[in-house]
């Protein structure tokens, strides 16, 4: 602890952050998605695509929409229906009700015991090829192609990568719906998919043994699909997933409140999985100045670590996001970045942080841009981040070359040999302390604000990402369903039942 | 030395006049080792360098190979031969003037719908031309009084795009496309063009029975407006200011 | 992936198979500016990148632009047409087995005389070759009890080492260049060789009636032993065995 | 004072050093050598070269030494002579020698006048264009031709350099004459001559009025003309210049006792010309490793430092040398660099050091260069250095571009301006400290054996840069000669009276 905050001024932080995240867990309590009840039937094993490639999930979710409605959970509807394929469906009472919950029950349990199962095994895994050290460095890989992706991933493995995340396709995010199978054409990133996340782990699988070190693989439970996805993750054993309670609603223009529940949802089963979450708060430092807007990432990391815990994370499970993003032209800018990094550690010293490399400065200049990435990389290793997602000096020009790549890690790699244990001769000065004290408070005041005039409206006002979203815009609003009284959701249930 | 920027003929500079040596890096899908320089040099060749070294090679993996190499380029550069790209085909003015050209030449706010087609959600670049706050210092087109912005955000779909502009009766349109992966910026242009010119089947050209197509991005440089079928095209750097006196010029001097 | 690597013609690779990208980046004598990129995208062009895109360019004072381009290379390379270039045409030996063959071969020792010439003073090349302590964990020719190693050191005049080597009859000569600023290297190599073709002027060849002449250096890729006049170049990472080895071969074996 | 050096041992370094001194010192009081006697011409006012290019004073000299010795100095003999251009000398006696002496004391005195108006211009220049921030930026320019040289250097000088060096031709340090004139036609620099002295002089005012910053210029005294070249860096007021007590010995194979003696007058004028001195400590890690060697580069500091003081010169004026030279693959080799930088920063703490980049360990991959030189320029600035030379990324391949030195320096304007005062939170801690006190401790052994053995025994052992020099070995003894009993030197005079 060097930079002697001041614990009354952390703990009024996590008060005020507590407050406001109150009445939106509140929300995601009383309200269902159609993507948590897709994601409900998917655990229960219910997998494939109609003849034009729609999941069966959805065409389930949308015929017991029509028919029953969604208030009472997709689980009974379906589990009462003799042979679901007709797509006729109905809601069940007294003992057909009684069968339809206990048959629910018993396939969301297979499914969920399928993720405890992926957890042991990776336990197991950890235990036989060994867990690397931190900080573990993060590696993506962006082709489009599964098939392109894989030789990528596991070259970048074999060079040093600890965590590899599969980037999505441009406009995923924005799909009501998973698609299906292995896939080949993506746009700037491949799509996720249960058959893509699972031949990418067995290949890390493959190359973990090769390396004797087990090789994580991420991918992103964000977007409309949120919980599916994350039930995915689950079933396929990823190890980490992009997963952030506002990230969808800044960047993508989806609904607030429909984020709200499906974050929660799916951070339930990411809390079972043993999956850490990677939360996304660098991306508001890409619209807004990382200086001025610096706050406003530690308030969101203080947001998201309040829900995520109320889901169930625990706090090795959070890897709260931050990133390296001020203008490199700007005077003490290491020194500034230190005193973000520095603050973020030392209020959150059980996370997993992932620290997120320059963007938003990057340009042609590819010289200056594998400069900017030591000191990120410096940084990372000054004030002992967890996860250092490794920057590419083209990322101003094009998604990342194989050479990118490996010159990046070398990068990384002599950063950290040649000065890992630099922490031990960092002792910030006034400079860095007084500003870490500033963002500290400046983050209480803003906190202050959003309690008391609540989330919604402080996102509705531009405070996250200096984007404006109000409660009832953005997409998917009308996936939103309030629970009725006889709500069923067998997931929570079990997810909710003390583990 | 500013002679020396008049000849006609010029050669890269490495650190004398005329040595014409440069730098050039690569990956080979080959094994590393002495056949894989061979290769390297081969290209260097082909590329005209010559002589040409190569200063570094690394496996990445055992069926890739980087390299890192020098030499001195063959070719010579008809600089006299290149003509200044004539500057902006049109005046730069102040927002006043743009107001007020806007005002006496149409007698009504010129509308403008703008967004990141496709599944590009890279909306920094047209909020800095279309948001209040700007770029580079200056103010951006919604704070113009004669100009009605539509800014649809991102990831809007082209159908989409077309029935706004139609309903709101727009003058231009305004397309950012920033994710050029498998050149994507092409194609959701071409196709957005594709679509104005079956929506307005009878149109001339922009302003002339169809909006004005303009679109922006920073990696534009490869191909020209006509190529893509619109009337324009900004790069990097563009400022607000820039967009609008290009407006007047196009939609309401002409 | 290797049977990628069998494949007869081949591209540069950046992320996809055959996408054929590279990176470029070099100095013109121009002012900066969009004449100065359609400059760098002229050469750009000629050394066959289509398209090709300048990402970055900055002024380097009034007179000078420097720029980095990415573009697609248009050629292709003939991995199949290149062969593998021979390995070593010799054997590689022990100290043990050098020692051996030498006094079988010649018995009497074999004489070396090294330096660096003309105005060079890099050492470190030189000395990791004959010096006891060696290089890369192999000791150096000093080390071999039947070679005789005259160490002249740096900056020696050609014509001292020529009379050095007449004086003590060596067998060879190992010459260091290192410094290759307007081809110094190769300048005084072939100096050197023309010196000894002059002193030995009924001499067939190394070790037939002149000292073999051995040059060594980081950066004689450029060209061959026949350019030089010399039997044999050795290049970067060069380790001590390896020339006693060749030394046994050309002078022993023959 | 960060390390906590024990000061009883400094204390003891210094002793030891001064011990290992002083029987050199004597050695250089008692002897001269032909470029001292023509660097004693060349303050008098003789200049230019005969038909072949030999100048003068080497001509003057030689038939000096041949006809009268050289053991009571040039002086007198010249001044004695009516008609120089005849060649012939005699040595004077009685009121003959009298006036000798006033006109050489005269015409000698006429050129350190100049030397003493140069020093004074220098102070009004840098009062009236600023006296730039430490650490300067050290460029180097080296195309051989002066006309090439000079935009250059201009151009660098704009770009932010605040001291450019033109490296010589190699081979000139042997050569036992300076050449005439303005040169084209150099390898690998350009030769030091007094007209491109002036020329390059006179480059750099102009660019220094353009810029309202002092810009200065270096070359290198050093060699075995190092007397002559320090007295033309005088006349043309040179604001630094390379200058070791032993790196002619080691580096160039130039006779020990004849690098002695040149040295401690070259020394003498430097001194009065206010001149800082580099000295070449960093170019034993060329040779040595720069961890098991690191107490040898101390040890020649300290001996620098004594010999320096001795002729005369300031702390202020010794710009002792050493450089990041660690096996960039060694772990912990930043902070192992950062313990040997602040350890001579705290040795030193008044003199101007000179921080050398990493030339060893720099490859053709220049991507891993320019990180190796960021580094070093971070080391650079949180050990507070005086004067960091500009390392290139192309260090390994080629002499430097105007691109890589343009690359070059916007590498280290980033890091100046983001980390400039990152000393402000380097405290080092165990690993750095012990590290520190263990090169003393080693540096203290070796001088002892020096002190004991005597300095030329050492050289002889090959003690620095693992190079073995023995007393009567190398270049240039021939030229070494003991005075006499009615040996003249009026420059000596001059620079050893009271100032
Ligand atoms: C910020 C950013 C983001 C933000 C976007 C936030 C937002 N609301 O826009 C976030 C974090 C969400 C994001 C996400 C992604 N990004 Co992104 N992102 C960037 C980044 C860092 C900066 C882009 C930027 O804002 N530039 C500043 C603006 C002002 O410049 P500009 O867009 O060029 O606009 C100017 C001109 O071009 C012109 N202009 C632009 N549009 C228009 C339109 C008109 C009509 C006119 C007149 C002018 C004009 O005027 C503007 C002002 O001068 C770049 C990397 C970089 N350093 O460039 C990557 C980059 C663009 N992203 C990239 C990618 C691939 C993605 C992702 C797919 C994956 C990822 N790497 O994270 C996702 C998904 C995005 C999607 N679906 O499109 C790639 C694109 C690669 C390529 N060439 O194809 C880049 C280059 C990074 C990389 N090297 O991989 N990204
Ligand atoms: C060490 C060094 C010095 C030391 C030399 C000490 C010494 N006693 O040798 C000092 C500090 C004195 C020095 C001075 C100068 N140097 Co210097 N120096 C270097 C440096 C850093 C390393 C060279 C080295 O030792 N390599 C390690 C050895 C083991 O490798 P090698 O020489 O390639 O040898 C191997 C093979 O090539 C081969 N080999 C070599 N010779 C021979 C001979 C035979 C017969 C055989 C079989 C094999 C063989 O086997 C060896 C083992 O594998 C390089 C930069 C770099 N990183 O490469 C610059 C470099 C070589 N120096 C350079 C220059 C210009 C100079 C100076 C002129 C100016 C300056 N920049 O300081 C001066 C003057 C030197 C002179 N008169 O020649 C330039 C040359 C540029 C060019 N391409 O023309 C370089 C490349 C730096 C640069 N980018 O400017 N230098
Ligand atoms: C939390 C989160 N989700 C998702 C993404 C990726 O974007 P998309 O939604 O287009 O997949 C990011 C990108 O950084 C992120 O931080
Ligand atoms: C003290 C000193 N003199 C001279 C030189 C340059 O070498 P040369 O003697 O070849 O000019 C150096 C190089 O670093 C040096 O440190």
């Amino acid at each position: 602890m060097k930079l002697g905050l001041d614990p009354a001024v952390v703990r009024r932080a996590r008060e005020l952050a507590a407050r406001a995240a109150e009445p939106v867990i509140e929300m995601a309590r009383t309200h269902t998605t159609v993507s948590v009840e897709r994601a409900v039937l998917r655990l229960a094993g219910v997998t494939g695509a109609d003849a034009d490639g729609i999941p069966w999930v959805n065409r389930i979710v949308d015929a017991v929409r029509d028919q029953v409605g969604l208030e009472h959970g997709v689980a009974l509807p379906f589990f009462a229906s003799e042979n679901w394929r007709s797509m006729k469906f109905a809601l069940p009472a007294g003992t057909e009700r009684d069968l339809a919950l206990m048959r629910a029950r018993e396939a969301v349990g297979a499914g969920v015991a399928r993720i405890d199962r992926n957890r042991a095994d990776r336990d197991r895994l950890l235990a036989r090829h060994g867990d690397p050290e931190k900080p573990w460095i993060y590696l993506i890989v962006a082709t489009g192609d599964i098939h392109e992706d894989i030789p990528q991933a596991q070259a970048a493995a074999r060079e040093g990568a600890d965590v590899i995340a599969v980037i999505r396709s441009t406009g995923q995010s924005l799909l009501d719906y998973v698609p299906e199978g292995a896939t080949r054409q993506g746009y700037a990133g491949t799509y996720a998919t249960q058959e893509n996340f699972r031949l990418m782990r067995a290949a890390l699988d493959e190359v973990s043994a090769e390396l004797g070190r087990y090789v994580r693989l991420t991918n992103y439970a964000s977007g409309l699909c949120m919980p599916e996805i994350a039930a995915l993750a689950g079933l396929e054993r990823l190890d980490m997933m992009l997963n952030d309670c506002m990230y969808g609603i800044i960047f993508r223009d989806i609904n607030p409140r429909r984020t709200f529940v499906d974050q929660r949802f799916s951070r339930q089963i990411h809390a079972r999985a043993g999956i850490v979450i990677n939360t996304g708060e660098d991306n508001y430092l890409t619209t807004a100045d990382a200086i001025d807007a610096a706050h406003t990432v530690v308030a969101s990391q203080l947001l998201n670590e309040r829900f995520g815990h109320e889901a169930g994370l625990a706090d090795a499970q959070l890897g709260l996001g931050h990133a390296f993003e001020i203008n490199p032209r700007i005077p003490d800018s290491f020194r500034l970045e230190l005193a973000h990094a520095q603050l973020v550690r030392e209020l959150f010293p059980a996370a997993p942080l992932k620290y997120m490399p320059p963007t938003k400065h990057m340009t042609g200049n590819i010289f200056a841009g594998y400069l900017l990435d030591a000191f990120f990389n410096l940084a990372g290793v000054m004030t002992g981040q967890s996860i250092i997602l490794i920057g590419m000096m083209t990322e101003g020009i094009h998604t990342p070359w194989l050479s990118d790549r490996d010159l990046a890690l070398e990068n990384v790699r002599y950063v950290r040999r040649a000065a890992g244990d630099l922490s031990e001769d960092f002792t910030p000065g006034p400079f860095i302390r007084e500003r870490a004290a500033r963002v500290l408070s400046e983050t209480v005041d803003l906190l202050h604000r959003v309690a008391d005039d609540g989330l919604l409206d402080a996102i509705a006002d531009g405070v996250f990402g200096v984007t404006r979203r109000p409660a009832d815009g953005g997409r998917g609003l009308d996936g939103v369903v309030e629970k009725a009284a006889g709500y069923v959701n067998p997931a929570t249930e079990i997810l909710e039942a003390a583990p | 030395m500013t002679v020396e920027t008049m000849k006609q003929i010029i050669r890269p500079y490495g650190d004398t006049t005329g040595d014409a040596m440069i730098q050039v890096s690569f990956t080979l899908p080959v094994p590393h080792g002495p056949r894989a320089e061979l290769a390297a040099l081969q290209l260097a060749g082909k590329m005209g360098l010559d002589p040409a070294s190569v200063v570094h090679s690394k496996a990445m993996g055992p069926d890739f190979t980087f390299f890192i190499v020098y030499g001195k380029a063959t070719h010579l550069i008809d600089y006299a031969g290149i003509e200044a790209p004539e500057g902006r085909e049109f005046e730069l003015l102040t927002p006043a003037q743009v107001n007020a050209a806007v005002k006496a030449g149409l007698g009504r706010r010129l509308v403008v719908v703008g967004a990141c087609i496709g599944t590009d959600a890279h909306t920094v670049g047209i909020d800095a031309i279309l948001n209040v706050k700007g770029f580079a210092g200056e103010k951006g087109l919604e704070y113009y009084r004669e100009i009605e912005v539509h800014n649809l955000g991102a990831q809007v779909a082209v159908p989409d795009l077309v029935a706004r502009a139609k309903a709101v009766d727009a003058d231009a349109v305004l397309v950012s496309q920033v994710v050029t992966q498998k050149s994507a910026h092409i194609h959701n242009t071409k196709q957005m063009a594709a679509a104005f010119a079956e929506e307005y089947p009878t149109s001339l050209t922009g302003g002339l029975g169809r909006p004005l197509l303009i679109v922006g991005g920073p990696r534009f440089d490869t191909v020209t407006p006509s190529d893509l079928g619109v009337d324009r095209i900004f790069g990097k750097g563009t400022t607000p200011g820039e967009v609008a006196s290009y407006l007047v010029h196009a939609l309401v001097r002409e």
